[in-house]
């Protein structure tokens, strides 16, 4: 069933009643080309173009809850490709380019919005540090903007010029950057790849992965045993517990990450604005809420929750950059458990055992990077060799000393 | 308009009247009042426009479930939105406006959407505006926008000011109502520390919404006279106005303490205080509340939970309407009649879904067995409801009651899962609770008041046994129990009409229908795809009956269905109060240098480095901008002296038989055999063979080291230290004080350094370049027996020393210097002329370690031994970190006119400009007054093989481009002769 | 969260900065044979459970002791703080 | 030569305010030593004190006074103490270092720190807004010190009599400290 504006108006004429379900409910098959574990954004992204880029369509995809559940379902929906280094930032951009045509693609608004992104400059050094990651954007074919006060305070008068403690010296801008619905781009990606025949199986908990000779055989779930000969976890925030089922240790620690959201507010803050001085990160939604985050609880945990301290410090972040949002109320707030790997980037890549592919170590930034890593992982368990753009994405790099280290923050999970 | 709906009784104050506006119409309502009372005594009834359809809206609760009843209060920068009328406390002067429509309340222009509903179901929006694709971000989205939201922020700062706090206590009690009082009266009398915590103004909970009696009295006057006996308990502390909106790990509540809300001004007192709440044991008895039941056209204003029509009537002394019909599907909502009745309220009807005898008698009122309502009508306000047999019966109010649900929010807030019971149809607790927490009285499933109490008090006394205190023997306070049968009714079947679930977020029944036919039927896709729970009530009053309706489109039973759990907050907690004090200039603490105020005095300017604040440069009279005093205070250092506040590096007092040993680990460079006496540059590593930081240390005796850090890490490397210490060599004697700011130490720099510190160090100290060597350090005094600390140091590169004294006598050390070093042409000088005498020296700073460079980077591959255990430098030698060929060096303008850029990256000449042909980038440039154009440090590839080579040195962000000369990094003395002059 | 330190009693974990595993004091010989291998393993692969975790906490704003906390990942439940200078020692760690 | 003299000035010097029936003030001259007990050798360190100052090093988070009660000990944690008492020169370290005959660890720390003094009796109300620590009269008793963080500051905080208590916190932000302080007294008032 196609969506669009017509097909609206003619099912509102006939009481709605026409809508055909966005995905089947498919009993698990005894066997199946390629098994994809988690049916968050990251594996049904991957399902998705496999079945559309790259041919493949007889995968299923398992998940232990409902589709969509995992970290696609709490975040903070922001895209943007305005990294540094070589390793990661042709990927972010190869993933906001599949962004910006995402809709069209998959059918479904995902309601991708590049109002764009702003990360406030507050030191020379920083200043410094921006310029030379704004000509690396450039160097790898995206946009970026430097504003300086002045300019900033045109366009977002109610920024904490005068009395802050860190004072505003400008900011970096991706105009591209923005928002997206996170939940509609799981959904939009299930049903694109539901149609072309990939199965979904929700409340289907991988419970074993099955291997001989060095070579995976398919999994144990709860629903009894599945057979593949390709097994591709994408299970961020689980990494560990799913990869432990093959025996493998991972370069990654669980860690909790709080998000936030106010009550709905008439329009205040046009884009996202990131207040590095702060730990602080603020854009609002089309409803109307403020969502916000900041920092890592920062001890390992798998609770999906956080704790006071943490609350605090973002919203003081908040108050100093914005104390006009003091007499707005934080509605909601929920943790998320990330997969922080040592260098703060991620993983898309082969492991040692054959036909075991692993997509993980997705810190806080794996939102943006659905399309892309669905794109990569996709690439590479159909043509079994990394995308170029994913290239430095090794599991191996940090034995040979190849880092992708952003922040410089060196093997400490909870400093990425 | 006068009170035309004010009936006899209630605990308002009808000596204190207080007048407000709402939407600028002059009304009156009294001491007690909520907002949302004072509306209603008014005969208010509209009051607020749903958030998608734009529909009329009413009251429809008593408490901080309400759903419609948003507005926003008082105006200017005070403004705040979305406030729900009923729990604002009326004060005298009040202003509120209603939001979230086009044109006035009653004339919405935005209500035309409701005419377009049929268009507008469930998830419409996934299905369109896609086309064309330009459009999302410049029409249908901004539209969406600008219709979505509810109130409005002022766009000022807020004009409040707010505080935090810390309490501690044995035994924490979640609300004042019947349960909470008599836990609290139990733990209190046994001598328990006890918090009682209420988010009313009036403690008593429902006791003070009922005609119940306790131990023979009104529950009231009971609750009245419970509380004045804890009040009088010195280990209980009444919290009013306090919502504990959050359970977090370990027993620590977060708390909202609203102290002036209630009052016209704060008076520069803290608006609210945020407490943190750190409990040992903790008594939920936060109650239950109400839900309704669907049906057609059910949420017009005039329908309403019908235990909030009694909380009018009873507390406020106000009548939601005069002529009301009671919709129940059990017991309870026949206690609304009766209330009603006793006041002298018009009650039509009765409408009992049950096919049951009436539970009482209600003058007047007729009663319809075995019915529901399955529409109604009047569009700004109830006129009449239409039943399931047509019948048609007039009424301005339908109190419904669809029962009660516990309040379990703060059970789930650790991702605890209730667990249905059949018996009362409701959830209640289940799974874990947080540790220490036990619930109690109808937030626990009590649902009548004899079992509340007797529950409060059994629960508590449990609580508190765990600690050891001994329970009082004194008897639970006794009441009846009164009758709650009831039979379950989610929504009704017959109805045509859109039926609301969640009132707030326009989500009907026909929505769940949708949602569960599209396949999401989960209920946390449910909530997605309906925005169902989403609102600012969070569901309170929609949720259960949604998940009812789900639960019938799947053929399941609710608990199979699913619940969906709570999240902090329990109610939304304003953003001013989270932040606290923590606003403008107090948002961190400030650290000031010692000679600041010196500084001040005499022209600098300040730059703000993490939280100190330091000099950047001093401007003279006559400089027209920074580059004028930057380049004065670098030339005259490099030929005369000049003096600068270094106080900011870190500082560590390393003592002990081991800690040369110690520090030979730490360091990635040779330490051990450091000679008392004398200074070296040390390079850390982290253990994955990264740069980590780099400073002086000094050994002052055999057993005793001075360590300086950076500014940035003086204390993430004491903490790594401390590490290596406790954790990596338990068993080495080494100790370590921080004395960052225990001494104000200061550089001097220049030719003419050793002639100025020969007038201030006293004469017993040799300063000779023999007596007191590059390199060297003491303990000396100056200006005739003050203890210092003498090192020489050079960051500039000239001849120079650091000179520390105690920091009390900081500010007064930086004027003697200038003083003393006026015949030598002294000049302080800042961080800036500080940075570009580096940058010429070649010297790194955090630019360059920004955590991503080896030391081979910067060309102190050497200083990594691998003939020692230290930290770093096993990883250091992993394959492709030692064919990381990226070097530091130098790099100037081939065009001397032009001022080089940080932050633009290298690209070989004839190479186009990509990632694929990037050499390296810039990290710090300046420009130098002794060289006379501008200067850059940078990593380029195989630099040091490259010297002579020209490269283009690309900024694309600037949109500009340059040819640069790979050079040196030591662009001045490369051979060290001044500093060992 | 509350830390129960073992000389100062109950501390909120604010005042803590956390570091990881505990693992992290079982340094490696610098000089065995496989040191590359194993100072990799050192650095890069930590217990990471869903359960019971033993990790490090540096007191910075108190005593600035560093400890050793046993507590569950999936509860937060603190079951054991000691002071790691002493499981340093039982591990054997003599220098 | 030293034709120049150095003039001392310690940040909060002087202050002494009084809020309602709260009193801040900074006690003048206050000096402050660190002891730290070499491994091995602490009995010694504990023997020096008990013989330099009469009265036994306390237990981590205890305070004691000297026996002619001019000088405190506050025990820091397993290997470190303060010694805190007034004196106005410069060579507070050298003074301990002599009392205690070379048996530990000294540093200075008096311009490391700043003190002020809160009395009163609602200063547990004052601290209640900033201070994270159970500070009911029974669970902090007299003597009781500990160190924690308020308002992102490290504090050291002692109560030093019923209603009395010194906080000591760094002297670079002494301002932010003392704002602090001012600010949880102005708004209990």
């Amino acid at each position: 069933m196609r969506y669009s504006g017509f097909r609206v108006l003619r099912e509102g004429l006939t009481g709605n009643k026409g809508w055909k379900a966005a995905w089947r409910e498919p009993d698990p098959k005894p066997e199946y080309d390629i098994i994809i574990i988690g049916a968050g954004g990251h594996g049904l992204a991957t399902a998705y173009y496999l079945s559309k880029e790259f041919g493949m369509r007889n995968i299923a995809v398992l998940e232990k809850g409902w589709l969509g559940g995992g970290n696609i379902g709490r975040n903070t929906t922001i895209i943007r490709s305005n990294y540094l280094l070589p390793g990661n930032e042709p990927f972010y951009e190869m993933s906001m380019k599949l962004w910006e045509n995402l809709e069209q693609d998959t059918n479904y608004n995902s309601m991708v919005s590049q109002r764009s992104i702003l990360n406030l400059i507050h030191t020379d050094g920083q200043r410094d540090a921006f310029v030379r990651r704004a000509n690396a954007m450039f160097l790898a074919g995206a946009d970026a903007e430097l504003a300086d006060e002045a300019q900033l305070r045109r366009e977002l008068p109610f920024l904490n010029f005068d009395n802050a403690r860190f004072p505003i010296k400008g900011g970096l801008y991706q105009r591209r950057g923005g928002t997206a619905r996170h939940d509609a781009v799981a959904w939009g990606y299930a049903r694109g790849a539901d149609s072309r025949g990939v199965d979904i199986i929700q409340n289907c908990e991988v419970t074993g992965i099955d291997i001989e000779n060095g070579r995976v055989r398919g999994v144990q779930t709860v629903r009894g045993p599945i057979r593949a000969n390709k097994v591709a976890m994408c299970v961020a925030g689980s990494s560990g517990r799913v990869a432990a089922m093959a025996g493998m240790r991972l370069p990654i620690e669980s860690h909790v990450l709080q998000a936030f959201v106010s009550e709905g507010l008439k329009p205040v803050l046009p884009g996202v604005i990131t207040f590095g001085a702060g730990h602080f990160y603020v854009s609002q939604s089309d409803k109307g809420g403020l969502v916000f985050g900041g920092d890592l609880d920062g001890y390992n945990s798998y609770a999906q929750r956080g704790n006071l301290p943490v609350v605090e410090d973002v919203v003081e972040g908040g108050m100093a950059l914005m104390p006009m949002i003091g007499r707005a109320r934080l509605l909601r707030s929920w943790g998320g458990v990330m997969d922080m790997s040592m260098d703060g980037s991620p993983f898309i890549d082969k492991t040692e055992t054959e036909g075991l592919y692993f997509n993980g170590g997705w810190c806080y930034g794996g939102f943006k990077a659905t399309p892309a890593s669905g794109f990569c992982y996709a690439h590479l368990l159909a043509k079994g060799e990394s995308h170029p753009v994913a290239r430095e994405m090794r599991l191996d790099r940090f034995k040979l000393g190849h880092l992708i280290d952003e922040k410089g923050m060196g093997n400490q999970p909870n400093l990425h | 308009m006068s009170q035309i709906n004010r009936v006899k009784g209630g605990l308002i104050d009808r000596s204190t009247p207080m007048n407000f506006t709402f939407n600028g119409k002059s009304m009156q309502g009294f001491a007690g009042d909520t907002l949302a009372s004072a509306l209603l005594a008014n005969g208010q009834r509209l009051v607020g426009r749903s958030f998608k359809y734009h529909r009329p809206r009413g009251i429809f609760s008593a408490g901080s479930e309400e759903p419609n009843a948003l507005v926003q209060l008082r105006s200017g920068a005070h403004q705040e939105p979305n406030t729900r009328a009923t729990v604002a406390e009326l004060f005298d002067g009040l202003t509120a406006t209603s939001q979230n429509h086009r044109g006035s309340l009653e004339f919405d222009l935005m209500a035309l959407t409701d005419y377009a509903s049929p268009f507008l179901s469930a998830g419409f929006y996934y299905k369109t505006f896609m086309w064309p694709k330009a459009l999302w971000e410049k029409f249908y989205e901004p539209v969406i926008r600008s219709s979505a939201g509810l109130g409005r922020l002022s766009m000022d700062e807020d004009p409040d000011i707010y505080d935090k706090g810390f309490l501690h206590c044995d035994l924490l009690v979640i609300g004042a109502g019947p349960s909470g009082i008599s836990a609290a009266l139990a733990a209190g009398r046994s001598g328990a520390r006890v918090i009682l915590a209420d988010e009313d103004f009036a403690p008593g909970g429902r006791l003070n919404a009922e005609t119940l009696e306790v131990d023979g009295m009104s529950g009231a006057d009971w609750a009245t006279q419970a509380l004045a006996e804890l009040a009088a308990m010195d280990n209980v502390q009444i919290m009013t106005r306090t919502t504990i909106y959050g359970s977090y790990d370990h027993g620590v509540y977060g708390a909202l303490e609203r102290c002036t809300d209630h009052l016209a001004s704060s008076n520069g007192k803290p608006r609210q205080i945020l407490w943190r709440i750190y409990s040992k044991r903790a008594v939920l008895a936060a109650g239950s509340t109400e839900r309704p039941i669907a049906f057609g056209n059910n949420d017009r204003p005039g329908v309403m939970l019908a235990g909030a029509v009694r909380t009018y009537v009873n507390r406020f002394g106000a009548t939601p309407g005069q002529q009301v019909a009671v919709f129940t599907n059990n017991d309870d909502g026949w206690r609304t009649a009766a209330d009603l009745a006793a006041k002298g309220v018009n009650v039509t009807a009765i409408i009992d879904s049950r096919d049951k005898p009436a539970v009482c008698d209600v003058p007047g009122a007729r009663h319809i067995r075995n019915a529901a309502v399955r529409d109604t009508a009047g569009r700004k306000g109830l006129k009449s409801v239409t039943l399931t047999d047509d019948q048609i019966i007039d009424c301005d109010c339908l109190a419904v009651s669809g029962g009660w649900n516990p309040n379990v929010h703060l059970t789930c807030h650790q991702r605890g899962r209730p667990e249905w019971r059949d018996d009362i149809s409701a959830f209640v607790p289940g799974g874990t609770l947080p540790v220490g927490m036990a619930v109690a009285g109808a937030a626990n499933g009590a649902l009548t008041l004899g079992a509340a109490l007797a529950e409060g008090r059994a629960i508590a006394n449990q609580q508190i046994k765990d600690l050891g205190f001994t329970a009082s023997r004194k008897a639970a306070p006794k009441a009846e129990d009164e009758a709650f049968e009831c039979s379950p009714m989610w929504h009704v079947g017959e109805s045509i009409k859109r039926a609301w679930l969640d009132l707030q977020n326009d989500v009907t029944v026909k929505d769940v229908k949708l949602s569960h036919r599209e396949g999401f039927r989960s209920v946390e896709l449910l909530k997605r795809y309906t925005t169902l729970g989403m609102a600012t009530d969070q569901g309170k009053t929609a949720n259960i009956p949604a998940l009812a309706v789900m639960a019938e489109c799947t053929g399941k039973t609710i608990p199979e269905t699913g619940t969906t759990i709570f999240r902090p907050p329990y109610t939304p907690v304003p953003l001013g109060a989270l932040g606290g004090r923590a606003r403008g200039h107090d948002f961190r603490p400030t650290r000031l240098t010692p000679s600041h105020e010196w500084a001040k005095a005499n022209g600098a300017s300040f730059v703000t480095v993490g939280n100190w604040m330091r000099a950047e440069w001093y401007t003279r009279p006559g400089e027209k901008g920074w580059r004028d005093s930057v380049d004065r205070e670098a030339l005259n250092t490099r030929t005369n002296v000049g003096i600068c506040d270094v106080t900011t590096l870190g500082k560590i007092d390393v003592q002990g038989k081991d800690a040369a040993e110690f520090l030979n680990k730490v360091y990635s460079n040779a330490f051990a055999k450091l000679a008392v006496g004398k200074v070296r540059y040390g390079l850390m590593l982290r253990e994955d063979g990264i740069c980590y930081d780099d400073g002086t240390t000094a050994r002052m005796s055999e057993n005793h080291f001075v360590m300086t850090t950076t500014t940035a890490n003086a204390v993430l490397v004491f903490r790594r230290l401390e590490f290596a210490r406790q954790c990596l060599w338990p068993n080495m004697d080494v100790h370590l004080i921080s004395t960052t700011d225990g001494w104000a130490q200061f550089a001097v720099a220049g030719p003419k350094s050793r002639d100025l510190l020969r007038k201030i160090v006293d004469e017993d100290t040799d300063l000779s370049n023999e007596g007191f060597p590059f390199m060297g350090c003491a303990e000396v005094t100056v200006c005739g027996g003050t203890p210092a600390r003498l090192f020489r140091i050079s960051f500039s590169g000239e001849l120079a020393f650091e000179i520390a004294v105690p920091a009390r006598f900081g500010n007064s050390m930086m004027e003697v210097l200038n003083k003393a070093g006026e015949e030598f042409g002294a000049a302080p000088y800042g961080t800036e002329a500080l940075g570009v005498m580096r940058i010429e020296k070649g010297h790194v700073t955090a630019n360059e370690l920004n955590g991503q460079t080896t030391a081979q980077n910067i060309g102190l591959g050497m200083m990594v031994s691998q003939k020692k255990e230290c930290i770093g430098n096993v990883l250091s030698q992993r394959p492709e970190m030692v064919g990381d060929d990226l070097r530091l060096m130098g790099f100037r303008p081939v065009d001397h006119s032009l001022d080089v850029i940080a932050g633009s990256h290298f690209i070989t000449k004839g190479d186009e400009a990509n990632m694929a042909n990037d050499q390296g980038w810039m990290t710090s440039t300046a420009w130098s007054p002794n060289l006379g154009h501008s200067i850059g440090l940078g990593f380029i590839k195989r630099g040091n093989e490259r010297i002579g080579e020209v490269v283009r040195a690309v900024s694309p962000v600037h949109g500009k481009e340059m040819e640069v000369e790979i050079v040196s990094a030591h662009f001045i003395d490369p051979e060290g002769e001044r500093l060992r002059g | 969260m509350i830390i129960n330190h073992p000389l100062l009693g109950p501390r909120d974990a604010a005042e803590f900065i956390y570091l990881g595993d505990a693992s992290l004091i079982d340094r490696p010989d610098w000089q065995a044979e496989d040191a590359a291998a194993k100072f990799y393993e050192y650095g890069y692969l930590r217990d990471n459970p869903a359960g019971q975790h033993q990790e490090l906490w540096y007191h910075e704003q108190g005593d600035r002791s560093w400890l050793v906390v046993t507590r569950n990942t999936l509860t937060h439940e603190i079951t054991k703080v000691e002071l790691a200078r002493d499981v340093a020692r039982t591990r054997g760690r003599d220098k | 030569m030293a034709d120049y003299t150095l003039t001392a000035t310690p940040p909060l010097a002087g202050v002494d305010r009084s809020f309602g029936d709260l009193s801040l003030k900074a006690p003048a001259d206050l000096a402050l030593v660190s002891i730290a007990l070499p491994l091995g050798a602490e009995d010694k360190v504990l023997k020096a004190i008990k013989t330099a100052y009469g009265a036994e090093l306390p237990d981590a988070g205890k305070s004691v006074l000297s026996k002619d009660g001019t000088v405190r000990l506050v025990r820091l944690g397993a290997d470190q103490a303060m010694v805190i008492f007034t004196h106005a020169t410069p060579d507070a370290e050298p003074t301990v270092q002599a009392k205690l005959k070379g048996t530990a660890y000294t540093t200075d720390q008096t311009d490391v720190w700043v003190g002020l003094e809160l009395s009163g009796p609602t200063s547990r109300d004052a601290l209640h807004r900033i201070c994270p620590l159970d500070i009911h009269p029974d669970a902090f008793a007299v003597n009781d010190s500990a160190r924690t963080v308020m308002e992102h500051l490290g504090t050291l905080l002692i109560r030093t009599g019923d209603d009395t208590y010194l906080l000591l916190s760094a002297s670079s932000s002494a301002k932010s400290f003392l704002h602090a302080m001012e600010t949880s007294a102005q708004n209990i008032s």
